[in-house]
């Protein structure tokens, strides 16, 4: 030990590869678990280490794609590999998480959000590529409107030790990515490994108080030089590598979602979801459910998902994403594209995790410029986003059920006790019993101290909720999402359009519009039901007449004794000409319903800024932290679930996005 | 064949026969029925019948390699899936002189200790025990004596996690290999196992004074006992097959002293010694040919119950046999995992060759024979397999012509529930016992 | 009544009569009567010859299927501004549904028989009349499928 | 309320299935305490041929007795569920319809004139609906629990058709394909064993049976590629699922190159 005016202040340090014991010692004394590389099971993995012994002495591996294999490195050195199997997202963000737990007692229920698990860490070896993947991961689950509070435990309490790559791999293509193999940032300490030991510098002051505490010394000219050398060889053997032509990438990539290569890779693709899992970038999660037998205690963990799996974008009336093509597109223009839409940078660090990992050998190097030929290619740097945790909406609070009213068969409106925020005319709220799984539900009717969800039974979780009775109790969170543009509609012309289950969020537009009536110009409210018998609201319609909004109703079909219209809903207005001027249309129903609508409605002269629509998509978190409900560059829950023709673009009513 | 209408006892000329027709045995594992015919006072039928359907273990192991025929005849019984894998890896690796790492040998007897484990706390408490008390089930003796059904829980749970610390699952493990293990288990996740084993050895003590003083039927059957004998070891894996009548044979020979019969009715052959006599083999065979190699805590507990002597003839009497290894299960896991060194080497590599490739391993219960024909490109052409319980089916319909006249003048139920309990006592795994049928044509008499 | 020259005026504004040359309007209304008829009057009958070629004008046409079990089940309601009775001039001129007034309707009728003869003699007519027919029944086939997919149904999940 | 009954019954099969649920040590007696077990010939002398609320069925269909039996099941089952491999996809004996059933049972049977057994080993779903399926060989505790807990408290279970892939990288285990070149069938397969083969260091052979959307063309090519032999590959899909119409045509092929030459397999 040196004392701290002996610590080099000025320039790199150095650490004599004996004196790592040392630092495995401070960080122990400081009360943190240490993860670094070690050799099991035939790859480099990140565990917790008992001491210097257990890193990977003398060991480089062959990576190629679908193939790695450990070989001899440089004996004596202890990081000559690159990256393993295991990303830090294992510590940071690990497989699965308790979010909370349910406890029901008698007809009391109580809500607990898990307490984040705070024990902190100490990172060694974290490649370059890797510091911009927890970078890239803030952004993600920290840099929105909602943070995780686990991660942002996780990832505050984690004192991070750098190592520059000094050799590369195959699959290694952090230089086009523009993240690597130099450390620039988010390191506390940096290290550079040679044959005797590591020149080190401190990135942060927790890391410079690290290493005034260590026996460092300043390191000679001689050293920095061959530091820098063994990186100016990595950064050489990188470039060598196939790379990816990351300028345009997004407007290319998203321009080719027809590529016929789709199906091509589609047949060698295996939809494991191995790439997902190995990327340190991937956060997909889900929420799963575990009781006791009686249900008296609920606990709900996360766990991570893939955008591979069958389930990953099923809803109740179907799967968005049912082919294996759409799911790898999903993944690749995800990660090359609307990433960069969602977050400000890609979600591809150019690690090559997925390209060695993947079984099939499949390479998005060689997919992306099969699909999006690459212009010359230039190198991009990275901006690292700082840690900001955000608010949290990240758990259930009880909402006890103070009416419920029947609309018909397997449709039920359910009057919650509402304390806080009141919705938005089109927001949702997370709903589910105790003991069951939270989905989105829109609110039906909002006012202060109470709101309604009209709720059809379409599976085992609605279907508890439509049975729950008076003074019953709910999880819920939000309000959550986008709703209705009201402003836009002032003082102009609008046209509701509403098929089914659909009536339900838009409720709440007609009621926040009849409540201020004469704000706006002539209201039209278009209603499609199946058969008469499922019409909803109808004690209501009248209401809404009374109001200055005209109704019009069909069924698509009825029996002999039903004197109303019957047809689809799009031909209550196919035969005006024109609709009225200026006007702005709301519509939701089922997604084939309004790609009908739509249609009419443009026809009839209504561009796409002013045709809003609200939809459907399987959520887990409802706050754009589990990756479900991605559709292009957006988040369903936390973009829309409300978005204009114009804003979906493309993506409004293509198969598989 | 599920319904419960075969279950009643029809008597057809009550006065001068007898007969007891059970549709379906309860509480064994696999299907069968017991019918029993008494005239006058005397036996002129005693059936157990094995309706289990049968499923060609024998054949669908043909063409296979050694280390598929390993996950394949695990499945051949749910309850003991570890014997089947130990009889067949020890016969390959006999054939092809495997030198396994000595710790992985002792990382057998672990598996094997898993899972004696769990079958005889399986048998004592949730299949056996309940007959001595009168109970339909363990869920109802957990009415009367709920301590002692979470004690035999408890028992079970740690066999099958020690099984599952070594396969990764207590039913249908997958870490025996031809050559040792696909994966030793690591010093730390060994280290996990230490609390509950110290809390099973108390637990199997308490169960041997517990099953020693259950109200239990008089009877003496002195029948002839077959073994696994080795000069150090309580027998598991490995020793010599010995009888109480003198026999000594390799572990290899079975053939050379039993054979198989196929008997109309059943679906079942019935193993009998070449000279056609009836044997048992199993707990009460172990503890009466090996007691001396008990581990000592169980040695121990056997001596405090003073029935050594009625193990060896009352049948009813196996039920303390088995919870005598209980306590040698548990201790000498415990010994095993206190001193636990992972192997050096979990998997020897080896050569396959042609040739005949036998063993015999004691399930938990009884003697379990394999022997395999192997063929030049080293899969198997032929196999041969026999079950424990296809050992004791002679022995068993013995006990019952010598049971059934003494139950003659008790009412119809006590009578029925008696025979059951005599069945049950042999722990017949029908499950296994239907599947090993391999009578060769030229051997048929 | 209506008056002959109201009469063009309203065909003129429905969405039928909206695109039809002058030349064609006045040929239709030519052979057209108005016709009003109280609620519950059959139009035409599912499986007959169809004898009118029909436009409503006020009121609702039910146009019924019968189904063994359920009875009539109303698939469309027919329009002001949209028509009726189209089997009139597509072989084998019998009618598809039965078209039922479910409140008082008015309508102009064209009588089959005289369309028919009309459009064989008059190109002009046949030009102009024959698209806009194909456009509606080309709507109706259109609502039809949407109707097939039966969206609002939703997919009731099995119990696990 | 009334207890739901609930009866386990069994056809062919090695009872691991049913065992399962007496393996659920910590929840056995209350499970017991939540459902009336009325049929359970493994580990209650109570029977009741039904009715039955739910009704756990673990076995194929493998004798003509069997056929009729099941029918007869159905019949008092409110919630019939089919429990492991051999009842779900016909289990390791359904390798059978490859082979000849008659030559079969006359090589093991010195009189197979007295054996009842059918040339077919089915699932269960082949000869009456079935309301739901848990996989496996054996079915895995957790699952059954989160079965039993979920229908108990009217929630959908949890039963991922997922490939084993997502809980192997779950747990962290090193990818025996890529790492080792060991054979996997993995990616094809559905997940909920908890991914102890790769665990083990052992390629996944797929005792749960095909996942949704199992790229079986696409794993073999993956695996020649990886220097496996295309009978090698075959012949992995020949074990206890390999009836289910993914993995069948495979299977058929990996076994009829296994009881031909199949080269110089006497190595390691």
């Amino acid at each position: 030990m040196i004392s701290a005016t002996e610590a080099p202040a000025h320039g790199p340090g150095f650490l004599a590869r004996k004196d790592l014991g040392a630092l495995f010692a401070l960080v122990r004394d400081d009360g943190r678990r240490l993860i670094g590389p070690t050799v099991r099971d035939g790859a480099v993995m990140l565990d917790e280490l008992d001491g210097p012994d257990a890193l990977p002495e003398g060991i480089r591996e062959s990576q190629t794609p679908g193939r790695y294999r450990l070989e001899a490195g440089r004996p004596g050195r202890l990081f000559d590999h690159t990256v393993g199997p295991s990303s830090w997202k294992r510590w940071t963000f690990p497989p699965t998480v308790p979010v909370g737990t349910t406890r029901r007692d008698g007809a009391v229920v109580a809500f607990e959000p898990a307490t984040p698990d705070a024990a902190p860490l100490a990172f060694l070896g974290v490649r370059a590529c890797e510091l911009a993947a927890l970078a890239v991961q803030d952004r993600v689950l920290l840099g929105g409107p909602v943070a995780d509070p686990d991660y942002a435990a996780r990832r505050r309490s984690a004192l991070v030790i750098a190592i520059q790559c000094t050799t590369a791999a195959s699959t290694c293509f952090c230089t086009s990515m523009g993240t690597g193999p130099e450390v620039s940032d988010g390191a506390d300490v940096v290290l550079t490994e040679l044959d005797d030991g590591f020149v080190v510098t401190a990135g942060s002051r927790r890391g410079r108080e690290l290493l005034e505490r260590l026996p460092v010394r300043l390191a000679t000219a001689e050293e920095r030089d061959a530091a820098a050398g063994g990186v100016a060889a990595a950064r050489a053997a990188v470039a060598a590598n196939a790379g990816v032509a990351a300028p345009g990438l997004p407007s290319r990539l998203m321009a080719a979602l027809d590529s016929p290569r789709w199906a091509d890779v589609a047949e060698r693709c295996l939809t494991c979801a191995n790439c997902t899992l190995v990327c340190p970038t991937c956060f997909c999660t889900s929420v799963t459910q575990r009781s006791d037998l009686a249900g008296a205690e609920t606990l709900s963990e996360r766990t991570w998902d893939s955008c591979f799996t069958g389930s990953f974008a099923a809803v109740a009336g179907g799967n968005f994403r049912s082919r294996p093509q759409d799911r790898y597109r999903q993944w690749l223009t995800h990660k090359f594209a609307t990433w960069v839409d969602q977050f400000g940078t890609f979600g591809c660090i150019g690690c090559g995790r997925c390209v060695t990992w993947c079984p099939a050998g499949i390479d998005v190097r060689e997919e992306l410029a099969a699909i999006a030929p690459p212009p010359r290619a230039v190198v991009t740097g990275m901006h690292l986003p700082a840690v900001t945790p955000a608010p949290d909406e990240a758990w259930l609070r009880p909402a006890r059920v103070v009416a419920t009213h029947r609309e018909t068969a397997n449709v039920t409106t359910l009057t919650l006790a509402w304390e806080g925020q009141v919705p938005g005319a089109g927001q949702f709220v997370m709903a589910g019993p105790p003991g069951f799984s939270a989905a989105p539900i829109s609110v039906s009717r909002a006012r202060r101290g109470a709101i309604e969800m009209t709720v059809r039974a379409a599976g085992p979780a609605t279907a508890a909720l439509t049975a729950l009775g008076h003074g019953a109790t709910v999880g819920v969170r939000g309000p959550l999402g986008r709703g209705w543009p009201l402003e836009r509609m002032l003082d102009r012309n609008v046209i509701v359009v509403a098929g089914g289950i659909g009536l339900a969020p838009l409720r709440s537009l007609i009621e926040a519009i009849a409540a201020e009536r004469e704000r706006f110009r002539d209201v039209t409210v278009y209603l499609g039901a199946r058969t008469p018998r499922d019409r909803l609201f109808v004690g209501e319609l009248g209401a809404w007449s009374a109001a200055g909004i005209a109704v019009t109703e069909t069924v698509d079909r009825a029996g002999a004794d039903w004197l109303g219209r019957v047809g689809v809903v799009t031909h209550l207005f196919d035969h005006a000409e024109r609709l009225p001027e200026g006007a702005v249309a709301a519509v939701c129903g089922p997604e084939r319903m309004m790609e009908a609508t739509v249609e009419v409605l443009r026809a009839r002269g209504i561009p796409d800024e002013r045709i809003f629509v609200t939809l459907e998509r399987h959520m887990e978190c409802g706050v754009g932290l589990c990756g479900h409900c991605q559709l292009g560059r957006f988040f369903v829950c936390r973009d829309g679930p409300v978005f204009s023709i114009a804003e979906l673009g493309d993506a409004f009513g293509r198969e598989g996005l | 064949m599920h319904g419960g209408e075969g279950r009643g006892a029809a008597g057809a000329g009550a006065t001068t026969e007898r007969r007891f027709d059970v549709g379906q045995l309860t509480r064994v594992e696999g299907e069968g029925s017991l019918r029993l015919r008494v005239r006058g006072g005397v036996v002129v039928e005693a059936r157990l019948a094995i309706f289990e359907a049968p499923r060609y273990f024998e054949r669908l192991v043909v063409g296979r390699r050694p280390d598929d025929v390993l996950d394949i005849v695990a499945r051949i019984c749910g309850i003991c899936p570890v014997a089947y894998q130990m009889s067949a890896v020890h016969a390959f690796e006999a054939l092809y002189r495997v030198d396994v790492d000595p710790a992985v040998r002792t990382l057998r007897r672990l598996l094997y200790c898993g899972e004696w484990i769990e079958s005889h706390a399986l048998h004592v408490y949730l299949l056996h025990a309940p007959d001595f008390l009168g109970f339909e089930s363990v869920v109802a003796l957990a009415q009367a004596d709920r301590g002692a059904v979470e004690r035999g829980l408890a028992l079970k749970k740690t066999g099958n996690a020690i099984v599952a610390l070594l396969g990764g699952r207590p039913i249908h493990p997958v870490s025996v290999r031809v050559g040792g293990f696909s994966r030793a288990p690591r010093p730390r996740e060994m280290a996990a196992l230490r609390p509950a084993l110290e809390a099973a050895v108390e637990q199997a003590l308490e169960t041997v004074r517990w099953v020693a003083g259950l109200p239990t039927p008089d009877l003496r059957q002195a029948a002839r006992l077959v073994a696994l004998r080795h000069p150090d070891d309580y027998p598991m894996n490995e020793g010599r097959i010995v009888s109480s009548d003198g026999l000594d044979l390799p572990a290899t020979d079975w053939e050379a002293a039993f054979r198989e019969e196929q008997v109309e009715g059943t679906n079942a052959l019935h193993a009998r010694t070449l000279d056609g006599g009836a044997y048992l083999v199993g707990p009460a065979a172990r503890v009466t040919l090996a007691g001396d190699r008990l581990h000592p805590l169980a040695a121990e507990a056997l001596a405090a119950t003073g029935l050594a002597e009625e193990i060896r003839v009352n049948p009813y009497r196996s039920i303390v046999a088995r919870a005598v290894e209980l306590v040698h299960a548990a201790a000498e896991a415990r010994d095993i995992v206190a001193g636990y060194r992972a192997p050096e080497t979990a998997l020897a590599t080896w050569r396959a060759r042609p040739g005949t490739a036998a063993w015999a391993t004691e399930a938990p219960r009884g003697l379990l024979f394999h022997r395999y024909e192997i063929d030049e490109r080293g899969r198997v052409a032929e196999a041969r397999i026999v079950p424990p319980t296809s050992q004791n089916q002679a022995a068993i319909e013995e006990a019952l012509v010598t049971v059934a006249p003494g139950v003659l003048d008790v009412p119809e139920e006590t009578a029925r529930t008696r025979i059951e309990q005599l069945v049950r006592s042999y722990d017949p795994c029908i499950s296994c016992a239907t599947h090993f049928l391999d009578l060769t044509v030229e051997r048929e008499p | 009544m209506a008056d002959r020259r109201s009469l063009a005026a309203e065909l003129a504004a429905s969405w039928f009569g909206s695109d039809l040359p002058p030349h064609a309007r006045t040929a239709f209304l030519e052979l057209a009567v108005e016709r009003e008829v109280g609620a519950g009057t059959e139009m035409v009958r599912e499986g007959q010859p169809t004898t009118g070629f029909g436009l409503v004008l006020s009121g609702r046409v039910a146009l019924r299927l019968h189904v063994p079990g359920r009875g009539q089940v109303t698939i469309l309601t027919v329009e002001p501004g949209d028509i009726y009775g189209w089997s009139a001039i597509v072989p084998p001129y019998r009618s598809t549904s039965t078209g039922v007034a479910v409140e008082p309707v008015r309508a102009l009728v064209v009588d089959a028989v005289a369309l028919r003869a009309a459009l064989r003699a008059d190109d002009a007519l046949a030009a102009s009349l024959y698209p806009r027919v194909l456009e509606a029944v080309a709507r109706r086939l259109d609502g039809t499928r949407l109707q097939l997919l039966d969206l609002f149904a939703g997919q009731v999940e099995a119990s696990w | 309320m009334a207890r739901p009954r609930l009866g386990v019954v069994k056809f062919a099969s090695c009872d691991g299935c049913q065992l399962t649920l007496l393996d659920l040590e910590d929840q056995l007696l209350g499970i017991a305490e939540q459902v009336e077990i009325v049929e359970f010939a493994e580990a209650t002398s109570a029977r009741s041929a039904g009715p039955y609320e739910l009704l756990l069925v673990e076995g194929s269909v493998s004798t003509p007795e069997q056929a009729e039996a099941i029918v007869e099941l159905r019949r008092q089952a409110a919630k019939l569920v089919t429990i492991g491999a051999c009842a779900t996809t016909g289990g390791i004996q359904a390798l059978r319809v490859f082979a000849d059933h008659d030559a079969w049972r006359a090589s093991i049977y010195p009189h197979p004139e007295w054996i009842e057994s059918l040339a077919t080993a089915t699932p269960i779903a082949d000869h009456v609906p079935v309301d739901a399926e848990l996989r496996g060989c054996p079915i895995d505790p957790g699952q059954l629990l989160e079965f039993l807990t979920a229908t108990l408290l009217g929630r959908r279970p949890r039963l991922p058709d997922e490939a084993v892939c997502l809980a192997c990288k779950r747990a962290g285990s090193v990818c025996v394909v890529v790492a080792h070149g060991e054979p996997c069938l993995g990616p094809v397969t559905r997940t909920g064993c908890g991914a102890i083969c790769p665990a083990f260091g052992r390629g996944c052979y797929a005792c749960f049976g095909p996942r949704e959307t199992a790229n079986v063309p696409g794993l073999r090519r993956s695996l020649v590629v990886l220097g496996n032999a295309p009978a090698d590959v075959d012949e992995r899909f020949a074990g206890f699922t390999a009836l289910a119409p993914p993995f069948a045509r495979a299977a058929a092929a990996g076994l009829a190159a296994a009881a031909a030459t199949g080269g110089d397999d006497a190595r390691r």
